[in-house]
């Protein structure tokens, strides 16, 4: 699956899209398998109240099913307006 | 119903000839313009968006305004990319019958927009870049509709 | 600030070039137009004023908005006279920092305008010409601010 | 003084405007003497609680003072907007 990174979120990972191969049925299983990957990922990930979540660019919760996901999108509350 | 994502500016007054149309007696615009920060060195705001959800995130706002409110016409324009102070960010135009269902969908519109459309924030001053962060009101906002 | 009583047409593009000026972020301007009745037969609206208090009145209102809300600029603009449908009869805009306050601000002159200024509308059609009754509804709107 | 009729008070009168020699000391002292002057008047000021009233261009009550005005202007409710 695609995982995308926006706004920090994309700075911190220093990257703004991968290809993921995963197990986990969850976002949050999702976002716990990355922290363990490296530090850049535990520092991205830290504090997910500071996170939002999209899965095939809708929004959702850390607690969202993946299975099917083609696209899971990780970025700050958004700013816009 | 007119959705415009775009790096390019805009013309608030191309987009309100022919707006509304036959019937609509209240139209309201909201435009948002990048204001200098308190110090005044605001080099530019970079704004960053979700290109494949930008779209249909606003296309859905739209669109449950038009469900919610009387509106014969309803645009969208929001901008990305680098933009200096006094550019103009976005706008939302709406039309109705009546100035209340106007005003009410335009409020709903920018509010939803702060906080449920793709876009981020980035503050260029001469020293500095910071994300600018969401705010507790703006997201408090939601909670009226 | 600016109030015009006029009854030739105005340009909303014209009026907002440059309105608002440095460190306002939000604009909300709200446009009247004429629309057609129910029964789709109206040829005109004729729009009486008292020349002496019109402008007093609406400079009133708007000065009220400024020490109510921190505003950048405000724009009246009210058209008198025989009116067709489709065309514009007035508008008002306001510049702030928050678009909270150039929202509320704007909804206050209108709701002031429908009810303190001093304009009379008159519906003429090809068979009658009857005046317009106020709406309870919209002296009632006075009372939320 | 000057006293000012605007809409269908104008109508029903049957003039915009005339000056008017009057004893009266508020404004609803006013409207009974006009409306002993003949029926158009009686039938224009029939229900007050329809009229509003201006002295010198400021809204105000019928029981307001007009010792001293200038133009005393009577209209329906307002439908400016």
């Amino acid at each position: 699956m695609d995982v995308l990174y926006f706004a920090w979120v994309r700075e911190r990972i220093g990257l703004p899209r991968e290809k993921v191969e995963t197990d986990a049925t969850t976002v949050a299983e999702l976002v716990a398998e990355l922290r363990r990957r490296e530090e850049r990922y535990e520092v991205a990930f830290a504090d997910l109240s500071a996170l939002r979540v999209a899965i095939d660019q809708e929004l959702t919760d850390f607690d969202a099913p993946i299975s099917g996901a083609r696209e899971v999108a990780f970025f700050p509350p958004m700013t816009g307006g | 119903m007119r959705v415009l994502v775009q790096d390019s500016p805009f013309d608030l007054a191309a987009e309100m000839t022919g707006f509304g149309g036959d019937g609509m007696g209240a139209i309201v615009t909201f435009t948002g313009v990048v204001r200098n920060n308190d110090r005044g060195d605001l080099v530019a705001m970079d704004i960053e968006h979700y290109p494949g959800m930008t779209q249909s995130a606003l296309t859905r706002i739209a669109t449950e305004a038009s469900a919610r409110w009387s509106l014969g016409d309803v645009l969208v324009i929001h901008r990305h990319g680098r933009l200096e102070p006094g550019e103009q960010i976005m706008m939302v135009a709406t039309a109705s019958r009546h100035r209340k269902d106007a005003f009410e969908a335009a409020e709903f519109l920018m509010d939803y927009l702060k906080s449920r459309a793709p876009f981020w924030k980035k503050e260029i001053t001469r020293d500095s870049a910071d994300w600018v962060a969401a705010r507790d009101e703006d997201e408090a906002a939601l909670g009226r509709w």
